[in-house]
């Protein structure tokens, strides 16, 4: 199994974290400049969670997301000047803007799209995870989901098919207490989501989405066990998001207390704090990081706003494929 | 009460309080409808109700939309009247068959002993870039169902007055809102509108337009436009529900103008201006000076990006265009 | 909470299970004969279930059932002749004939129907169990559903609602080890199904299901929490069919040895060993039982044989209340 | 290869057969699709597939219609070709997330990165007692959907064929068998059918019938006797798809038939023959010399009681008197 190394996946995931994190950044503001439609939902808090299980996939795995799906997107490698482009809905966006930031889909990296239903991805991925099963590829899939979404019947019938079926699949339960407004607390009356896993046979962790390190290594674990055959696994990773459920979002449902509580075990200053320690950044290291983050979304935010929108005429192709067959 | 002038959400709002205050066995269940916003659902229609008739009668729910359906039939079936919001039509997709083989087929498949007075509040529509999972116009797949009423309010006194009705019908109800309407400002008059009749927007007499809707808003405007600059008078014509369908207005209208369009925003293939038009066809053939011409969304998701999104849905233009085809496709 | 009393609970569910039986037998002949369109699903083996939850129910409580449902309807209460009558698609069966035996409701008794759709009344009960803590009554209501449907998404959704807002619902799973033809086995990868419910915070049990007693006692136990507004209970039946899943079963699925090992467990004949054992009954006692059971069940189906079909023109009748609202 | 003469669900099995051989990719999955009857599903279509292709390529599921179909959906996205039997077509609605919101628009959303090669084969369709939940027609809920096909054979040549067709379509196809139709006989080709090209099923002269399944059947039944009593010839034509749908093979009948009829078991209220009928008449006005007629079922669900489903499900005599009705609406 891989081992988490800090100047490995330390330094490689930090970078990804500053990025994502600068990235989503933007997504109030652009949100603000009426440059962004409908609605965007900025993970930033949780950006552990998709570098941790990104640095333990590889070329050959997929991805499927939900509608926070931005972070798991780029964690993943997709290109954030391409990316952005979607979610302004211009011409270079992966989807041609077609879809936005709830259908951002990559093919060639295996992202199965971000997703606009509440669940819907669990079964996708545990479909990707058969198909690597019947082509005979050591391929396994992620699914990243929240706490809301745990309670969609679907992630029941998945974790039941892909243990009997002894599927490749990871179940990454992103549990940041919110599901848009409602918490937890409310919606479940058993706090520990891991039995929901374990009740269908699926073995099943718990981790701390706050630590790169821990959702790094919790992941592998589960790629391992998805590769060598003996199927799925569900995460359970305990994380926060620090901006509002999407733009808009007046927040009565929480306190500032408690996000600044979580803000405290930021994943990111975290991280930075660790590779200081053990000397696999300095100051200025990470100084140049962050700086680099910015610049990265800085072009790719200049690249999404200088591409053009679609032709109209775009909007009646890819219905079917090149007419349906006669 | 008197008339006032209100947003479509606010008069929904005031529609759910009416009903909460008026009938007991009502509750009112959804996701994130007390605690989003001020404290209503994402467009703001449940807002103050829990404050108000507190957590028995108004509940937050999981995001569990096949369960929620089915469990708002079971609590009908068994004497209680829920108004289930589901925050989005296309969510509903999650729960047909507690919509189509339950709800649906409750009181027929058991030869009439059950009532079932449900409510699902949803809303559909494009124009928000909401994109290709939370803009449908489903409206046509409820239609087509033997059980289901279905209720498309356009205005605020219509969504008002169609919501008190859909509440007291002891059928389910599918009642859809549309999403780009909710601030839209006039006047209510806090009436219940009955069911089946339908609401002429706009009086013609040189062809009748039948729409719903954003539709009909954009009918109503391209209607001012073809009586400048065409000189042609349309007579516009919001059925209000898809069913029951208020066939009678319809042809009576057609009777006069001898022409017919039908405009919504759900796909135009299969959609329910066929059903319109077919049924106006068989009815009224010899009242007929041109062939009826239907206008629908294209045959595609809803796209995200502005120019997208508005390419596959009519805008007035194209109605205009249309409106002018009908009148003229004789004579062309 | 009431106790299994041999002399009532016992006695009455020995008389239930007997008259089931009797009834549970005609339908391959029924079916053979033609009489009988579509799709029956016969119980026999499994009288104990429904008998022994009937028991602990009153009259102010609910059903869900499912396809395999004539059991569930009959130990509620319902009248043979007028059920036969429904199965036989007659004027004076529950329906009119419009359900038959997949749609057997019975208002009056709470029987929310037999449900075509596997998994179904989950929801139902669920809703009925709304209803009844909006009422403020103490009714409680149950759902009847397989090994099979507890593969069903809705499952989990129902036993995460009813745990959170502390429905009064029982949840009675009739484990008979086949869905179909399906054997368990192969359809689950965790065999201890209670988990499921304990996943969602819903006290869950295992019961003998071929006991009248135990099975009584357990939906006792969860009516009681139910009445007392303490939540649902699921109960996992252990259990067997003894007939194919329908008409026309090649049964390929299962050996006779094993048919025949549950048979060797028969919930009837044990309970009639335990009543001649304390007393309760005497062997001609129980002759009389077998013959009053068969008496009502030959003239259940004289009646429905009797029953007149339904007339072409109630056809369009009942689709919706006296004509939609205006 | 020669022609033989099978049933409907040989035939289907025999295109399974030759699917599992020739295509790698391809596999089948669904309940009961094994260990049921002789080895096969509920009408044996699957039958005996496992024992040549093995439990990788004929997987038997548990009862979880919404996940089966998502699954699917991922699979096929992953370059897999699955091809899914829901039991019966009430069923799908279970899983009606996975085949709307994410099948058809799989490709459309992100820009056509993504193929979808699933086929969703089940069965709709009365005639066998199955009752409310067992016997639906549910085929216009699927055809107003963009990005899905939709395939309603009617023979066992066009079984065979169009589901060679839908497995080789890198689009979802709902492949909709009819469950009374399974033991039909008839002569089968092997060649894979067209979508989009419908069969003129019996030549005539007089009237266009546009009908499907067992109203296909129905609908040649009645044009004999139309002819034999009544003198009036029908051309009877199966579009076979209804997405995509042959449109010109309908109007180039009704141009030299100048009457249309469309019958079909789905609930006739908005039905798909509106969709015909409407687009006909937009199309051919002055071509028809009569108002178009749509037959379908009423609008109840289906009852289970013999006489109650034959009352709902349009029979030969009733299509017999449509058909007059079209012929002499204008001496009427
Ligand atoms: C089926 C469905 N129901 C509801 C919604 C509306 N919605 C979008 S995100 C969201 C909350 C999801 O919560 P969670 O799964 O915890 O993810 P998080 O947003 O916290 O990352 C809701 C209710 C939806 N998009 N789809
Ligand atoms: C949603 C749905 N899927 C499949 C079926 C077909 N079917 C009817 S009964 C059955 C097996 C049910 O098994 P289980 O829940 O264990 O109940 P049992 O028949 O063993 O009593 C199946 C697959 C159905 N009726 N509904
Ligand atoms: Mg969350
Ligand atoms: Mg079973």
């Amino acid at each position: 199994m891989q081992e988490f190394d800090q100047r490995r996946q330390g330094l490689s995931g930090l970078k990804t974290m500053a990025m994502i994190r600068a990235f989503e950044s933007r997504m109030p503001v652009l949100s603000e400049e009426r440059l962004i439609r409908g609605s965007t939902h900025p993970s930033a808090g949780m950006e552990a969670v998709a570098t941790g299980v990104s640095l333990a996939l590889g070329p050959q795995d997929s991805i499927a997301s939900n509608h926070r799906g931005h972070a798991h997107c780029l964690a993943r490698g997709s290109d954030p000047g391409r990316t952005m482009a979607e979610i302004l809905g211009r011409r270079d966006g992966y989807g041609g803007g077609k879809g936005g930031s709830m259908h951002i889909g990559v093919a060639e990296l295996g992202i199965l799209g971000t997703n606009g239903i509440v669940g819907a991805g669990i079964g996708l991925a545990t479909g990707a995870a058969l198909a690597a099963q019947m082509q005979g590829s050591d391929a396994v899939s992620v699914v990243y989901f929240g706490d809301g979404a745990a309670n969609q019947g679907v992630l029941a019938e998945a974790l039941n098919l892909a243990a009997i079926w002894k599927l490749p699949v990871l179940f990454v339960c992103e549990n940041n207490h919110y599901a848009q407004s409602a918490s937890i607390e409310e919606m479940i009356a058993q706090p520990d989501l891991k039995q929901r896993g374990l009740a269908y046979g699926v073995p099943s962790v718990d981790v701390d989405g706050m630590s790169l390190g821990d959702t790094f290594t919790a992941a592998a674990e589960g790629v391992e066990r998805a590769r060598s055959g003996s199927g799925p696994t569900l995460i359970i990773a305990d994380t926060y998001r620090y901006l509002g459920h999407m733009a808009g979002d007046t927040e009565i449902y929480r306190n500032q207390v408690e996000v600044e509580q979580w803000q405290a075990k930021d994943p990111i200053a975290r991280l930075v704090s660790q590779l200081l320690e053990a000397g696999v950044i300095t100051t200025s290291d990470w100084e140049d990081i962050q700086e680099e983050a910015s610049r990265v979304v800085q072009e790719a935010e200049e690249f999404a706003r200088n591409s053009p929108f679609p032709d109209a005429s775009d909007a009646t192709q890819d219905v079917y494929s090149k007419g349906v067959p006669a | 009460m008197t008339t006032k002038n209100l947003t479509t959400w606010r008069a929904l709002n005031t529609a759910l309080k009416d009903i909460l205050q008026e009938t007991p066995e009502s509750l009112v269940m959804g996701e994130d409808i007390t605690t989003w916003g001020t404290g209503g659902g994402i467009y703001g229609v449940t807002r103050k109700l829990f404050d108000e008739f507190g957590a028995e009668r108004v509940r937050d729910t999981p995001i569990s939309e096949e369960v929620l359906i089915s469990t708002a039939v079971g609590a009908a079936m068994r004497g209680s009247r829920p108004i289930l919001e589901i925050m989005y039509s296309d969510f509903t997709l999650l729960g047909f068959d507690g919509i189509i083989n339950q709800a649906a087929k409750s009181r027929y498949m058991f030869g009439g002993q059950f009532d079932c007075p449900l409510v699902i509040r949803t809303n559909g529509g494009s124009g928000v870039g909401k994109a290709g999972q939370h803009s449908q116009s489903l409206e046509t797949l409820f239609a087509h169902i033997p059980g289901l009423e279905v209720a498309v309010p356009a205005t605020p006194a219509d969504a008002y007055g169609l919501l008190r009705t859909a509440e007291r019908s002891s059928n389910p109800t599918i009642f859809l809102e549309h999403k780009n309407l909710y601030y839209d400002k006039g006047a209510v008059d806090f009436e219940p509108v009955p069911f089946g009749r339908a609401r002429v927007a706009r009086e013609g007499t040189d062809l009748t337009v039948v729409a719903t809707q954003q539709m009909l808003t954009r009918s109503l405007a391209a209607a001012e436009r073809l009586q400048a600059e065409h000189g042609i008078n349309a007579e516009v014509i919001d059925p209000r529900t898809l069913y029951p369908f208020d066939m009678e207005t319809v042809l009576g209208s057609v009777r006069k103008t001898r022409h017919l369009m039908v405009a919504h925003e759900a796909v135009r293939d299969y959609g329910w201006g066929a059903e319109v038009s077919s049924s106006v066809v068989e009815q009224a053939w010899e009242e007929l000076d041109a062939p009826p011409v239907r206008l629908g969304s294209a045959r595609t998701p809803i796209p995200y990006s502005e120019p997208l999104e508005s390419a596959v849905v009519p805008g007035v233009d194209e109605i205009l265009t249309a409106m002018r085809k009908v009148r003229t496709a004789i004579a062309a």
